[in-house]
């Protein structure tokens, strides 16, 4: 007996469907730097798209951090003060108390990935939302900030000064910062944590369905707890990183940085009820941040509030025509 | 059709009694918000003891509650719209920039016309800011019902943009007004009470019978709830999600124009900055969840209001500034962990170590709230 | 046949003489959720190499057993033991690492993932610490192959019909091995090959020495399948029993606690055969000429009369679903014409199609039917109030009044209709979404599947209701997996293959279930 | 291969424009008040009479956007780059950059802490640490002789700016000598009238006996003169206000009797700035820092001031 399953005629778009608003976007943004070419002198360099990347290594890392949150269908607002923070904890740690930098990093790093896991903890233990719970973590980091000091403490020791002036050279006379070779590397590391291996895949299972997937005997909360426990591990690094871009720990760095991430990783194509999206769209969705400012800025003739309708403007067009191309997925 | 009535009553499952009072109480929705504000209230009673002093004066009532109403109003209301938008499973991130844009429009046009006390002036403000509004929230809308756009990065694109929006309007500058009728709807009083806590209660009570005295809030909430299957039963979502985000536009231009109003003036960049953070909270305090489905005006009034009495304890209290977050925080993580029914449960499982009382069990299943079902 | 009640058996059987001791037994379990007992002392005994059914009418509880034994919710009292260890699971994980393998209710999956994936999420094949893709899409390819299915398993689960789905979730319970296999009307949406097979896989794991639990609304399934039954009703254990010591009108008995004319219902097994199409010289209601959606459904004709039930055959995923979607507007069709009335008409949405009076309950009542937050009587009136639009509400009392009244036909439980629809067991679910429909008056009322997990009594009230509807003039466009109940209320029946309808039988007294699998599988235009 | 960062990638100057104009880079913070946006105007009116091209970018207050601006500024290859710091610290690294790209830079309004000088030219701005000293003078002075506690409330600015932190140091620096005065309540106005006034009523209603009002800007202040009369106070008599600022606003208010002193912070320091750009950008010698011209203003002096302020 044969069951007859025929296959539906679609196969091919119907598997690979998922993956055409990535590259829609990723044509877009290059239909972007033509354009920004064609218009502004001095654009049209690579060493003005490794710009990019040299101004937004720590959005990228923040916002890859917020991917693994997102696709499980949850959210993280407390990212952008944990990046203040950890700028702060830095150049407390290493100013003021003279810790050796070898030794700030890990404690950074540390506070940040146990900050996620404790609020993972509280959001899966006790079933709170999870917006509510990194609003008070949100609340807290940036409290913590003020806590030790409402003034900027800059950074002068030698070793961190010396990272932070440290380029790495390309050929052409092309250089990046090693930032931007830490953020890339993160984000090779989260593709291959996403797609192969199973805490990746239990990520995806979660935001799917959460209920199924507990009833599929996954381990809901153990994934949970850690998704969080990356989210602020990589908002830690993003505000190492941040560190060394500005030599400083301050309580008002990456103010709404969170809406940043979440705006790169939605409009890189991820869905905000989860289960579905990539993390190379959210390194997309940071360029065209980066690029829209770089655009702006190119610009050099727009009052302050012409910038903000531009960006505006402009995320509007983006979205526009990623919605046109992008095939007909209706809203969630 | 009439279904035939040949069919015998068979047997009911067995049903254990019903819940003692006290425990419908509890189990009420809006039970753990109005017990966090009154604790709230409470404890800023014990520490400032005339804190719920009212007494009149100028002819109007005067009083720290007084305060948190007058202040609370514009919150509420923002929150309200926003209410509705998040059970249809959207966010509205562009609140703020309506609430700037709303007070930009309406005091520029006050300020540059030849009359800026007469009440047709203000009339004319008023349409204008709140036509605008309305076409805030139609583009919102058109981008989620028609575009199928995220609702988070359609607004996001005017959240970005209408701040901008309102700068250019006032020229970047702070447009100051003298109107004592615009005066009114911020910051003046009418039957002893403030204006605008009468206006936000008025618009709120007919969004909740706008929305529970029609079917509008079931609609709004199947939506919300399961959008395939609301299709499928033949409910318009594309109209309904346009008139939410217009509703919350709306509200969030009155807001605009109270908050202008009470100081006279409008500030493009700053007039309901990060508004749209404390909506949300105010929203999920109040009990709707943000994945869509049930809501609950009265929870998110409860909601807004909890957030307004924290700010103005925070200012009573002298809480320094750098420690106002922190302290922020920690309510708001007690204000969830008390709502949690998980959180209870474990709590009451810890003081009464084991102690088989099937009625408590059977309580703190409610808790689990299985979502997870045959 | 009317039998009267045998007398009562012994409650309890001897444990099968060939084990000593239970794999999985449950003592005293009481389960409450707020305003239900759904389980009250019951117990259950699993013993290696039988397949053990458990029975129970809607809402007897079967469903939240098997979620106590399982660990997805606490006992209030009561204890599990594997083995004879007693166990307290907190989570479905802890059961599976015990050797206890589930396949819930409805289907719990992940439609964002791959078949593949759903089938070995959590047991991916590594090879270096990652996930080893290509052994996991070939291991999965086996698996499905030895349901003789043929998919492939790249695609998304969501692609794929319900009744897929369901064998999906099957294929990966099956994969885990295990000591104990529980089934919770897994063959609610499967054909009778795919019951069929499943039966084959069935015995061939209890010749290994596995435990089945089963449950299933099919009496005759029972009989094929297994060694033992245990029956609950309402949230009370009724007995244990070897099936050899039951006839199915003894077990109906057992299950319903009562003498019942659902009982004589239950012998009257042989079909109506009314092939006198009624008002067939009038211009139909409904005529479809050349519809098709491609990727979908290749072109089809039907014309459907008022008053007329029409049965739609065909094997999985044939295509039944697809052609229905077609009829509502829930897919848009992309060639052929539509007539409603005998006017052309093109249905853009489910809303256009309401409009015309045309009704369409889906088979996946979870995904695309209820609102689960909201309350029994929101989710039964919302069709109506949809089509009346928002500014014409349904008042509080007519709303409670149509709550009340179908509640009371349909037998809905618990009869509370501000209950949660997501609370409700499986079967009352269903009800739930049947009497949504039927209380809208269509004139085209397309069921999909409309008996899905509904208890014996219970499915031949509905059966009663449509053939009742469609005496009064409503024409009927009825879907279903099982074939009798097909034969049963149609007048002409519509067979599917590949996609394509391949014959209209009418309903004579030679239409038997055979002759529609004869045209299925020759796939011969009569 | 990591190296230091490479230098001169450029090297000298007037590449940034085809028609042989200057080009200036300027970094904003923002446009978060009327006296930015009427320093912004400034900068630009003065840069089209010196007839120098502005490039103009805003940060949204912002760090990183302004350090991205910068960085974007030398990608163009301006002659001159001038911002006004968001705060004081971390901007070695881009100022190095811009340093070796042969770009020299201009600091506004605000000063950084860099050990390294040769990082900037010339500093032009306001002290706003002098700015709260001047508040606090004037509040000895006024009462002096008396020995009656004087209650102080004082409404901060942006939690953590730098001119919250610096009002409210240089104020206390002074206040702090004499025990009479006490701040009974500090608490952010978040420099803007609606939080103002709300925090201004809160305070009213839990503490009894004010005397005197310290806002950080005039915006905070002219929101709590509103609590105060709705209080059924007199603003600058039964509570006496100090703001900081000068905006056209406060001296309509002053000139009612509503304030008593506005500490002045000039933001028209676009004229003074193009001269420095002229003098950097031809190579000339400027001195260190360069102070704009401020004033302290009293309720007789608001008259006479009132029309020739300017935003
Ligand atoms: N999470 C829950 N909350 C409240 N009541 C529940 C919950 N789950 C089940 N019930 C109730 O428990 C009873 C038993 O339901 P259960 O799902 O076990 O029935 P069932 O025997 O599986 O029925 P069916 O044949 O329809 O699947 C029902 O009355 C149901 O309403
Ligand atoms: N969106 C889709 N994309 C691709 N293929 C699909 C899609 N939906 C359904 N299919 C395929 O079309 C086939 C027909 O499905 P349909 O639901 O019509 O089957 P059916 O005859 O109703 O059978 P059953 O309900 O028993 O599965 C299925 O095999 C399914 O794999
Ligand atoms: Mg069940
Ligand atoms: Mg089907």
């Amino acid at each position: 007996m044969s069951t007859t399953l025929t296959k539906p005629l679609h196969r091919f778009s119907a598997r690979h469907a998922a993956r055409l608003p990535l590259m829609v976007t990723a044509t877009l943004l290059v239909a972007m730097f033509s354009i920004g070419s064609v218009q502004y002198e001095g654009f049209f360099s690579a060493q003005v798209l490794l710009n990019v990347l040299i101004d937004n290594g720590f959005l990228l890392v923040v916002a890859i951090g917020m991917t693994f949150v997102i696709l499980t269908g949850g959210i993280d607002l407390s990212v952008g003060s944990m990046v203040a923070l950890s700028t702060m904890l830095t150049a407390w740690l290493v100013q003021q108390n003279g810790l050796p930098l070898a030794l700030a990093v890990p404690v950074v790093l540390l506070v940040g990935a146990g900050g996620g896991a404790l609020m993972g903890w509280v959001i899966h233990a006790f079933e709170i939302q999870p917006f509510i719970v990194t609003l008070a973590g949100m609340f807290l980091a940036r409290g913590l900030c003020y806590m030790i000091s409402t003034e900027s403490l800059s950074i002068t020791d030698p070793t961190t000064t010396r990272i932070a002036q440290t380029r790495v050279l390309l050929p052409g006379g092309l250089f990046v910062s090693p930032a931007v070779v830490i953020a890339l590397a993160v984000l090779a590391l989260a593709f291959v944590v996403l797609h192969h291996t199973r805490f990746g895949r239990t990520v995806y299972a979660l935001g799917g369905n959460e209920s199924s997937a507990r009833l599929m005997g996954l381990p809901v909360g153990r994934t949970k707890v850690m998704v969080y426990a990356v989210s602020g591990l990589c908002s830690a690094l993003g505000g190492l990183l941040l560190t060394f871009y500005m030599l400083s720990g301050y309580a008002l760095h990456a103010v709404g940085m969170e809406l940043d991430a979440i705006a790169a990783v939605v409009i890189g194509g991820t869905l905000l009820t989860g289960g579905s999206g990539f993390v190379l769209g959210t390194a997309l969705g940071v360029t065209v941040l980066g690029l829209i400012q770089t655009v702006i800025s190119f610009q050099g003739t727009l009052s302050s509030w012409w910038t903000r309708i531009v960006i505006g403007g402009l995320l509007f067009v983006f979205i526009l025509l990623q919605r046109l191309f992008g095939g007909s997925r209706q809203a969630e | 059709m009439t279904p035939p009535d040949d069919t015998g009553a068979r047997g009911r499952p067995a049903r254990p009694d019903r819940a003692p009072d006290a425990r419908r109480l509890t189990e009420h929705r809006l039970f753990w918000p109005a017990a966090v504000l009154a604790a709230l209230l409470l404890g800023n009673l014990a520490l400032t003891h005339d804190f719920f002093a009212v007494r009149v004066q100028n002819g109007h009532l005067y009083g720290s509650l007084i305060d948190i109403l007058q202040f609370g109003a514009p919150l509420i209301l923002v929150s309200a719209g926003m209410t509705l938008v998040i059970a249809t499973r959207g966010i509205d991130l562009s609140v703020g920039s309506t609430v700037a844009i709303a007070g930009a429009l309406a005091c520029e046009h006050i300020a540059t016309a030849k009359d800026p006390g007469s009440l047709s002036t203000v009339t004319a403000a008023i349409a204008v800011a709140v036509g605008v509004a309305a076409a805030i929230g139609l583009l919102n809308g058109l981008l989620v019902a028609r575009l199928g756009v995220q609702p988070i990065v359609a607004t996001l694109v005017l959240m970005v943009a209408g701040r901008g929006v309102a700068q250019l309007i006032t020229d970047g500058q702070i447009v100051s007004v003298s109107s004592s009728a615009y005066k009114m709807i911020g910051g003046g009083y009418w039957l002893t009470l403030p204006f605008a806590v009468l206006l936000a209660a008025a618009l709120v009570a007919v969004a909740s019978l706008v929305t529970r005295r029609t079917a509008l809030g079931m609609l709004i909430e199947s939506v919300g709830g399961n959008p395939v299957a609301s299709r499928l039963v033949g409910i318009r979502a594309a109209g309904l999600l346009v008139t939410v985000y217009v509703v919350s536009a709306v509200c969030a231009a009155v807001a605009g124009l109270m908050i202008s109003s009470n100081v006279s003036s409008a500030d493009g960049n700053n007039a309901g900055l990060w508004i749209e953070l404390d909506a949300i909270l105010a929203v999920v305090i109040g009990g709707t969840a943000l994945t869509g489905g049930r809501f609950s005006l009265g929870g998110t009034v409860l909601g807004a209001l909890i957030i307004q009495t924290l700010s103005t304890t925070i200012y009573t209290l002298g809480v320094p500034p750098e420690t106002t977050l922190v302290f922020k925080a920690l309510v708001v993580i007690v204000v969830c962990l008390v709502q949690s029914p998980a959180f209870r449960a474990r709590l009451s499982r810890r003081r009464r170590p084991a102690a088989p009382d099937p009625a408590t069990a059977a309580g703190d299943l409610t808790a689990r709230r299985q979502e997870v079902h045959s | 046949m009317t039998a009267p009640p045998t007398p009562r058996t012994p409650a309890r059987t001897p444990a099968p003489a060939s084990t000593d001791r239970p794999v999985l037994e449950a003592r005293g379990i009481r389960k409450a959720f707020p305003g239900v007992l759904a389980l009250d002392g019951v117990d259950l005994r699993l013993f290696p190499g039988e397949v053990h059914a458990l029975m129970g009418e809607n809402g007897a509880g079967k469903s939240t057993l098997i979620k106590v034994l399982t660990g997805v919710h606490p006992p209030d009292a009561g204890t599990v033991s594997v083995d004879g260890d007693p166990q307290r699971f907190t989570e479905p994980l802890g059961a599976q690492h015990a050797g206890i393998s589930t396949v819930y209710q409805e289907v719990n999956l992940c439609p964002n993932l791959s078949v593949a994936e759903n089938i070995l999420v959590g047991r991916e094949p590594r090879r270096f610490g990652l996930v080893h893709w290509k052994a996991l899409h070939r291991r999965a390819a086996r698996l499905i192959t030895e349901l003789e299915l043929d998919l492939d398993v790249r695609m998304p689960l969501s692609a794929h019909s319900l009744a897929v789905q369901q064998l999906v979730a099957i294929v990966r319970a099956v994969d885990i091995q295990a000591k104990v296999l529980v089934l919770d009307e897994p063959t609610s949406s499967l054909d009778r090959d795919e019951v069929a097979q499943l039966f084959a896989l069935v015995r061939r794991l209890r010749d290994r020495g596995v435990a089945i639990l089963f449950v299933t609304h099919f009496l005759d399934q029972v009989f094929d399948l297994c060694d033992r039954v245990t029956v609950l009703r309402n949230g009370r254990l009724e007995g244990e029993y070897r099936i050899d010591e039951l006839t199915p009108v003894t077990l109906v008995h057992r299950m319903v606690g009562s003498e019942l004319s659902t009982l004589d219902e239950l012998a009257e097994t042989s079909h109506t055969g009314t092939a006198a199409t009624p008002e067939s010289a009038d211009t139909p209601f409904l005529s479809a000429r050349g519809l098709t959606r491609t990727g979908s459904i290749q072109p089809y004709d039907l014309d459907i009369h008022r008053g007329e039930v029409i049965g739609l055959a065909g094997l999985l995923g044939s295509g039944r679903t697809e052609a229905a979607r077609l009829l509502f507007g829930a897919d848009h069709a992309d060639g052929g014409e539509l007539r409603i009335r005998g006017e052309r008409a093109s249905l853009r949405s489910p809303r256009a199609a309401i409009a015309h009076k045309i009704a369409f309950c889906s088979e996946n009542r979870k995904a695309e039917g209820l609102i689960g937050e909201l309350t029994v009587r929101e989710n039964i009136v919302l069709a109506l109030q949809a089509a009346r639009g928002w500014t014409r509400p349904l008042s509080r009392t007519r709303q409670d009044e149509i709550a009340a009244r179908w509640t009371e036909v349909l037998d809905i439980r618990p009869a509370d209709p501000e209950a949660q629809v997501r609370n409700l067991s499986g079967g009352n679910q269903q009800k739930v979404l049947l009497a949504r429909w039927l209380l809208t008056d269509p004139e085209l009322l397309i069921l999909d599947e409309p008996t899905r997990g509904i208890d014996i009594g219970a499915k031949s009230e509905i059966q009663r209701l449509v053939s009742r509807l469609a005496s009064e003039g409503t024409a009927v466009l009825f879907i279903s997996a099982e074939l009798e109940e097909v034969l049963r209320l149609s007048h002409r029946v519509g067979v599917l293959r590949d996609h394509r309808l391949v014959a209209t039988l009418p309903n004579d007294t030679t239409l038997t279930p055979d002759r529609i699998l004869g045209a299925i599988a020759t796939g011969a235009t009569s | 291969t990591t190296e230091p960062a490479p230098t001169g990638t450029t090297g000298g100057t007037g590449k940034g424009s085809s028609d042989g104009k200057l080009v200036l880079g300027f970094a904003q913070v923002g446009a978060e008040s009327g006296w930015r946006t009427a320093n912004t105007e400034s900068v630009r009116e003065a840069a089209e009479k010196a007839g120098i091209t502005l490039k103009f970018s805003d940060a949204q207050q912002k760090q990183e956007n302004q350090i991205k601006a910068i960085r974007t500024f030398i990608q163009q290859k301006v002659d001159v780059i001038a911002f006004s710091p968001v705060v004081e610290s971390g901007w070695d690294t881009v100022l190095k950059e811009a340093k070796n790209a042969g770009i020299p830079v201009i600091l506004t309004d605000r000063a950084v802490d860099s050990q390294d000088t040769s990082l900037y030219q010339t500093f032009l701005g306001s002290d706003f640490v002098k700015e709260g000293q001047e508040a606090g003078k004037w509040l000895v002075k006024e009462y002096e002789g008396t020995s009656e506690p004087v209650n102080v409330v004082e409404l901060q600015g942006t939690t953590g700016s730098a001119p919250a932190n610096d009002r409210k140091a240089g104020f206390a620096e002074v206040v702090k000598g004499d025990p009479k005065f006490k701040v009974v309540a500090s608490q952010t106005g978040d420099f803007t009238r609606a939080k103002g006034k709300e925090v201004m009523q809160a305070f009213l209603k839990s503490h009894e006996d004010i005397d005197v009002l310290y806002a950080h800007n005039d915006d905070m202040a002219l929101g709590a003169i509103q609590a105060i009369e709705e209080a059924g106070k007199k603003p600058g008599t039964d509570i006496k206000v100090i703001s900081v600022d000068g905006i056209k606003d406060a001296f309509v208010a002053m000139q009612e009797k509503k304030i008593n002193v506005v500490v002045e912070c000039n933001p028209l320091l676009g004229d003074q700035l193009m001269e420095l750009v002229k003098k950097v950008a031809a190579g000339e010698s400027v001195p260190r820092r360069v102070e704009v011209e401020e004033g302290v203003f009293t309720q007789d002096q608001a008259a006479a001031a009132l029309p020739g302020r300017q935003y």
